[in-house]
């Protein structure tokens, strides 16, 4: 991806001159290593603070709704997925955002990064494959693979499914790839273990909604939690609460979930909640052959009623 | 659910016509022979506030 | 105030005493990062961290906790009348808490420590907890303590401040309650190395990378900043969560709300957040501030501007980084104050007209 | 230390259902402990936490005057949760009562001056509770001309008609009831809205009157206008706000409007102060 940024910045710029679009969508660098902050670019200045690089794991799909203005947005391959959810569901109208799409080659994982190194880490950079990153006494150079974020080492559509424009050619799809291994151990422990695996998983939360509100599905404009009339969930930090926001973010977003793993990279505390969202994309592929947000034309999968819906559970 | 660790006995589904009393009857017996077995579930109690 | 050395060995020693007569928090490392809690007998607080993930106001403020109680049982004869819930007020010490985090606990006293009314719960638990400050030699890129009113070495809101000499730690009691707990842990060595901790503080400080500036921030005309023209792009990224201000050590708002188990009920005080739409929503459905960027500048004005207004003690952040680091989106305090204090009204009227 | 958060116990002594469409009840409490009506001790315009054990709380303007012994008074809208179960409530139920929040209309600058009181709605609450205590014989002689416009959207929307027959009939204070509209051929006040009776109806400002305006948003958005018309200047302009609110006293944060927080700071502020911070309510 090394060079994409010059060339967005260039799409930037023609598209705000010829006036397709009065707002472009993207990352400017951050302030801190392995962030970058979504912005908006409306001023040649803005344009030039644009990049792009390998820690641009923002779901942009999620600052797209309820402008008013045309915007065009920078988008990887689970970003261009959720537009495609977001025009289904009517969030947005295909015709007032132009997409700019970022074929991607993954985005690191912070966390694991900073696990990897002794010290705190002060810069880091990036060739196409390998990852520099510098402490105050040591520099280590990792392979960007073994660093990628889980969702990106699993990801089967890292080149955009919808685009008015391309930033390159589109990279290789990766194959081959077991998506589920970490779900089909959890789905073979005993019901006892499965409910102390989530308590265990869970326990950390602190309810800040990072999660949800870094998901660019969890567009309710109240959501079930913040519910006063009826209340469906305490507030408090009864674990039985804090169970059952994340149970119900999860099925509301079954079907939907494109694995961009914006949830998980959000989260203040490091939970990892994909594995609750994984399994309802398991069961939606393995039940209903569906994988979400690759087209226009077909709604999500529990969103349609089909004769051969599995019945089997049914007595 | 099941992934949560509800077990899956307590969780059952049925299409049972409004005419179709016996098969009601049957699934019902059923349902409760089962769940009975598995006992109560008490995971989703909270703990009741500390008030005698 | 006295000096006293606490060789390393009788560090653990000490601590157990002390347990006799107090409950001891400390930093304990979970799964992957270090957060305050209550130390089991024999455990020691672990120091081989910069600071915890989340600060340790949860210790004065928890983030649920049980206010009141009643029964909603009409056989009784005292139902429907709240009561106050037991709570245990036996002291209690905090070992390791950071400067910056102790300092900041007198921020917070600002609001619930007022002369008209006082929160007995947060009262209640600062009163019965002696605060044992380790002082932090290693200071991230992202704090920047000593430009926001505190330091490395500072000592306000500290009972005693410990530092790390090696194979000794140092330790200087500051207070009363500092002195009683050096007592309790036998902790009694005289030492007179007060130019340790010159030094220590010195190149502690020598240390830090980052820094904010608040001079022109009280003389900054309250309405022209809030209608300032960067807040849109400031606020721009913001997600909404509570992040921010679940980490800070200075937030301290909140929600009160009512649970029922059965008959009996409780009323519980829960954090809450600016940054959720729900904060300030009417019944009608009104809401004062709606919007992202209405909620963004409320948190970053109401440290930087309403604060410091206020109660003329500085701005209410400690430079901590705790928000710096954890914001999902990297909003940066350091980058908002900067803007905000380099603010000039005139130059809004120059953009627009 | 007294504990902030801790509601007097009260027993519902009686309800009144004010308005035709059943939205507004007056709930009279009375204290159930000896000595907490002397703790309640408040003066209009401030207000309480209405706090139903397993429901919430809900912050009200005290309708009751100060010189009104053995009871308060409050009366509440149907809204939220804590209003709906309240409005389900009977005489004689149990619930608490915390408070008395905020501050009040300034009683110490208004006396000797002429007061002009405008309202709309159900927000008439601390209105009244301000007419009862200027037109108590103790009080009366303190206040100058005293004039009050009170609009609803009809007649059977009025809060405490009784009250308002016999304020009509006193020489001593000048009524100016209206409603938006009415097809009652006996309606012998006004029609009209709140702001234009006001223009028609108000004494013009000047040092010695202040008004005291507590009304729907619209309200005050067009009769603010007609106030400076008339001559009364900023900080003659007396308003009561409205904000979310938990705790009442200043401490859980929502209700700040910059550094004044509604509930503790206000919910009186002038509209001189109220320009000087920015307009979050």
């Amino acid at each position: 991806m090394v060079g994409y940024t010059e060339k967005i910045k260039e799409i930037a710029s023609r598209l705000l001159k010829e006036c397709t679009v009065d707002m472009v969508i993207g990352f400017r660098k951050g302030t801190m290593p392995m962030m970058n902050e979504p912005c908006f670019a409306t001023t040649p200045e803005a344009i030039d603070t644009l990049v792009w690089d390998s820690n641009c794991g923002i779901n942009l799909a999620n600052y797209l709704t309820n402008r008013k203005e045309k915007v065009a947005v920078i988008a990887k391959g689970c970003d261009s997925r959720n537009i495609v959810t977001h025009i289904i569901e009517n969030k947005i109208k295909r015709d007032q955002v132009y997409i700019v799409g970022v074929p991607c080659t993954g985005m690191i994982d912070k966390r694991k990064i900073t696990g990897m190194v002794a010290g705190e880490i002060l810069g880091v950079s990036e060739t196409e494959n390998t990852i520099k990153v510098q402490t105050a006494d040591a520099e280590t150079l990792f392979d960007k693979a073994e660093v990628l974020q889980q969702n990106c080492a699993l990801c089967i559509h890292r080149n955009p499914v919808i685009h008015d424009e391309m930033v390159a050619d589109a990279v290789q799809e990766q194959t081959d790839v077991d998506r589920y291994a970490d779900i089909r151990k959890i789905e073979e422990m005993d019901s006892e273990d499965k409910w102390r695996f989530f308590d265990d998983l869970l326990s950390p939360c602190i309810r800040c909604y990072a999660c949800r509100n870094a998901c660019p599905l969890c567009y309710c404009p109240t959501c079930f939690v913040d519910e006063a009339k009826p209340q469906w969930v305490g507030k408090g930090q009864d674990p039985v609460d804090v169970r059952t926001f994340h149970f119900l973010r999860a099925y509301h977003c079954a079907g939907r979930c494109t694995d961009c793993g914006a949830c998980e990279r959000a989260c203040p505390v490091g939970i990892n909640m994909r594995l609750l969202t994984r399994k309802l994309e398991k069961d939606c592929q393995e039940q209903f052959g569906w994988e979400a947000g690759l087209s226009l034309d077909q709604r999500p999968a529990l969103d349609v009623y089909q004769a051969n819906d599995p019945g089997a559970f049914i007595k | 659910m099941e992934l949560m660790g509800i077990e899956p006995d307590r969780l059952h589904f049925s299409w049972i016509s409004s005419a179709e009393s016996t098969k009601f009857v049957k699934v019902v017996k059923e349902v409760t022979e089962k769940v009975k077995a598995i006992g109560p579930n008490n995971h989703f109690i909270k703990d009741t506030a500390k008030v005698a | 105030m006295t000096l006293v050395k606490i060789d390393k060995k009788n560090w653990a020693e000490g601590l157990k005493a002390a347990a006799d007569a107090y409950r001891l928090y400390g930093p304990v490392k979970g799964k992957d990062y270090h957060q305050f809690k209550a130390l089991e007998k024999g455990e020691t607080p672990e120091f081989d961290m910069v600071n915890t993930r989340l600060s340790p106001k949860a210790l004065l403020f928890p983030q649920s906790e049980e206010m009141l109680e009643y029964s909603l049982d009409e056989s009784r004869e005292d139902h429907h009348i709240m009561k106050a819930v037991a709570r245990d007020n036996t002291p209690r010490a905090v070992i390791g808490i950071r400067p910056c985090d102790a300092k900041s606990t007198l921020l917070v006293k600002l609001n619930f420590d007022t002369p008209e009314v006082k929160d007995p719960y947060w009262l209640g638990a600062y009163q019965n907890t002696t605060f044992i400050g380790m002082a932090c030699d290693a200071p991230l890129s992202t704090c920047f303590c000593t430009t926001a009113g505190c330091g490395p070495y500072h000592e306000e809101g500290l009972d005693m401040l410990v530092m790390d000499r090696g194979d000794a730690y140092l330790a200087k009691i500051l207070t009363d309650k500092g002195k009683a707990f050096a007592d309790a842990a036998g902790w009694k060595a005289a030492a007179d190395d007060q130019a340790a901790f010159e030094s220590g503080k010195a190149a502690a400080e020598a240390r830090m990378v980052s820094s904010i500036k608040t001079d022109n921030l009280a003389d900054t005309d309250l309405l022209e900043l809030h209608g300032a023209p960067f807040w849109d792009d400031i606020a721009f990224a913001c997600l909404n969560c509570g992040t921010c201000t679940f980490s800070c050590p200075t937030c301290w708002c909140f929600d009160i709300q009512d649970e029922v188990h059965g008959k009996a009920g409780v009323r519980m005080k829960n954090w809450d957040s600016c940054m959720f739409p729900i904060f300030t929503v009417h019944t009608t459905g009104h809401n004062p501030r709606d919007t992202k960027t209405q909620r963004v500048r409320q948190r970053f004005m109401h440290k930087l501007k309403y604060f410091v207004d206020k109660y003329e003690a500085g701005i209410m952040c400690v430079g901590c980084g705790r928000c710096v680091r954890q914001c999902p989106v990297n909003i940066d305090i350091r980058r908002v104050s900067e803007l905000m204090n380099s603010f000039k009204p005139a130059d809004a009227c120059a953009v627009q007209g | 230390m007294q504990n902030p958060y801790l509601p007097y116990p009260v027993r519902i002594d009686d309800i009144t259902v004010e308005a035709e469409d059943k939205s507004l009840k007056t709930f009279t409490f009375v204290f159930l402990n000896e000595g907490d009506e002397e703790k309640f001790a408040y003066q209009a315009g401030q207000f309480a936490e209405l706090s139903i054990p397993g429901k919430g709380e809900i912050p009200i303007g005290i309708a009751s005057s100060p010189v009104e012994k053995g009871f308060v008074k409050f009366t509440v809208n149907r809204a939220g949760v804590v209003t709906t179960h309240l409005h389900n409530m009977k005489v004689g139920d149990i619930m608490g009562l915390r408070g008395p929040l905020g501050n009040c209309y300034p009683w110490e600058a208004l006396e000797g001056k002429n007061v002009l009181i405008v309202g709309g709605g159900f927000a008439f609450t601390t209105l009244r509770s301000s007419i009862v205590y200027m037109l108590d014989p103790a009080n009366r002689p303190k206040f100058g001309n005293i004039d009050v416009v009170y609009g609803a959207r009809s007649p059977g929307m009025l809060l405490y008609k009784n009250e308002l027959v016999e304020w009509e009939k006193r020489d001593d204070i000048n009524m100016h009831i209206t409603v938006d509209a009415t097809s009652d051929p006996d309606w012998k006040y006004n029609v009209g809205f709140v702001p234009p009776i006001t223009e028609q109806k108000a004494p013009p400002g000047g040092d010695d009157t202040y008004a005291i305006v507590c009304g729907p948003p619209i309200m005050i958005k067009f009769t603010q206008p007609v106030l400076e018309k008339l001559g009364y200047a900023h900080d003659h302009i007396i308003m009561s706000l409205e904000n979310r609110m938990k705790c009442g006293f200043g401490m859980c944060g929502r209700c700040g409007i910059g550094k004044e927080l509604v509930c503790k700071d206000g919910p009186v502020f002038t509209l001189d102060q109220i320009n000087k911070t920015p307009r979050e309510y």
